[in-house]
């Protein structure tokens, strides 16, 4: 009986590169994870946005209306709808001037109940020294 | 030479933009570059809206980001595709992208 | 109405730099335009056919056939990028023809605006 | 001797960067590691088969096969990325597996170290 | 009869992308091109390297050795060997603290005769200026 | 935490870097990265050089790129894929790639 926790660091912006939602997509594969694994061990992911990396929690993404592709705010709200533990940069928000109102905090409209959290960088590294293996994209 | 450039991400463009002369220059957001159009960073806007007075954003990169028309600089003017198929034919002479 | 060479280089699916080159050519046919597209390096990728529609990538293979069926769109696959890449003449979409780097240049000769989408 | 688990991600034919996942795997065999590697979106390109040796192109087909040869080496590309580009089951280079992108996250549990090779 | 002049401006690094090596192999196409036009028409290339795309010119590249894989060395000295224009911007290489010495003049080792040029960025914008298309890579 | 950074390329790592805190930083400089071992801009060495005392350099990369192990900074080890195998299994419990 383990867990494994995986720090999933997303630095990219949306859109012009897969990375970003690659790493929301494997954070959500860690639900089906235990096929390959023993009873009781488990991979549990944490996602942290830094840098430019905060522009993917963006409100209002219209990629879907756009070019036919899911938006990274679904993503998100899937990931927080498995109550995934999801750090948005506090200090990065401010320097790009986004306030919490700007960004998906939650997925309330799709029936979730976990909210993401703003932390200071400092609380964010302490998550990653707390991980197993660190993934950034 | 009337130049227009697409300005397609939103770290490093600088450098390049800032060196180009031409008659007429247009500076054209599409992609990642729409974030200088619509973000401050430490609270000022994007040296590149200095660039040129002739601004264009492309407004279907502007709402998959998360943007509407009313949060871009007022000096930007929003185009679609169709208009930006215009923009290259009859404004400028060579269009680049980078 | 004149004519337009788009060349796509290193590009990639799953990224919105294809999207943004297919559209453009959409939009310049929609007008009366005349469209030439080169995909080169990673952008080959474009050109192979069967690929699968998801959500999480747009399925660009429809809006190409009607572009192809306009009369006024040609598009080009560099013909060793792709078969570096293991994409041989039969797993090539539908509408798309090969040639080697030239066919872009020649297309350039006679274009009236170039459109080179560089990058990663 | 430990258990090396790569995931290399938007890395691309033509770069170095899977060139330079396949070296590190290598040498992780040959000091008695065990390697995992992980391929998803567009670097699942590397899973393809009959790519064409060119000089412009480092040419990784056999290399992999050695890899894999040593029984210490693993290698899966996801099977979504790979449909999504046209990639299909019968088009796989011997010797590669697809699974759902959870094959990755399983693969880490059991690692010493994993190498997560994202970027372009 | 008639020339149709392209600008291939390379300002990316050597191969972490296929960029620059595409933007010579694209250049050097440019000798084969008369079998899609008319008698006398032409397509003439002109190679500009600028920012940190000057890094493509340093001289004994071993990436052949290294990786199997041909090196912008060899890429440009085949341009050089075709008589093609190639420039060099002058206040990027002082920038990166690169000599003449450092860099790729020429082709002699392979029967070259055409050297290299290094130009201030404003000559390269005048040869920007003077072509028909402009492709930047 | 001891942190391994494997810095790919040339622009915009420094903000990542910087950033990061661990009991053991070491610098990796692979594929592009290996520019800051080598080069100087506007007469100055990398400010990366600075983040760490223990830094390699890929020598495959360096030597890749037109460099060899004389041209680099004396406090950069050049490493090879053999090499480097060993400093990820050895000296770090976690190795990132930026």
């Amino acid at each position: 009986m383990a867990t494994v926790k995986l720090g999933f660091i997303v630095k990219s912006l949306p859109y012009k590169t897969e990375a970003s939602r690659l790493a929301l997509t494997h954070a959500i594969a860690s639900q089906t994870v235990e096929i390959y694994l023993e009873d009781g061990d488990m991979v549990e992911p944490v996602v942290a946005f830094i840098g430019d990396g905060v522009l993917n929690c963006l409100k209002n993404q219209k990629a879907m209306n756009m070019y036919g592709v899911t938006s990274l705010e679904q993503h998100l709200k899937n990931s927080l709808l498995l109550d995934m533990r999801v750090l948005i940069c506090k200090e990065d928000m401010e320097k790009l001037g986004l306030s919490e109102d700007a960004l998906i905090m939650d997925a309330e409209d799709i029936g979730g109940e976990t909210k993401a959290n703003i932390a200071p960088f400092s609380e964010i590294m302490k998550e990653m020294d707390s991980t197993n293996h660190l993934l950034f994209f | 030479m009337r130049l227009g450039v697409i300005v397609s991400d939103f770290r490093n463009m600088d450098e390049t933009l800032s060196r180009l002369k031409a008659d007429k220059l247009g500076v054209i957001f599409v992609s990642n570059g729409v974030y200088h159009t619509a973000t401050k960073e430490g609270g000022k806007k994007s040296p590149l809206l200095e660039k040129s007075p002739n601004m264009y954003v492309l407004t279907e990169d502007l709402q998959s980001r998360g943007f509407s028309e009313v949060q871009i600089d007022s000096r930007v003017k929003p185009v679609t595709y169709s208009d930006l198929v215009d923009v290259i034919f009859n404004d400028y002479d060579k269009t680049i992208w980078i | 109405m004149g004519k337009l060479t788009i060349g796509v280089f290193s590009s990639l699916v799953g990224s919105l730099s294809l999207d943004f080159a297919v559209k453009l050519a959409d939009a310049a046919i929609k007008k009366g335009h005349k469209v030439d597209m080169w995909v080169s390096g990673n952008a080959t990728m474009l050109s192979k056919k069967g690929q699968r529609a998801f959500k999480d990538y747009s399925a660009l293979e429809k809006k190409l056939h009607e572009m192809f069926a306009s009369g006024s769109f040609q598009a080009t696959a560099c013909e060793a990028c792709a078969e570096a890449r293991g994409f041989h003449k039969e797993d090539t979409m539908e509408g798309w023809k090969r040639h080697s780097m030239d066919w872009y240049l020649a297309s350039t000769f006679s274009a009236d605006r170039v459109l080179h989408i560089g990058g990663d």
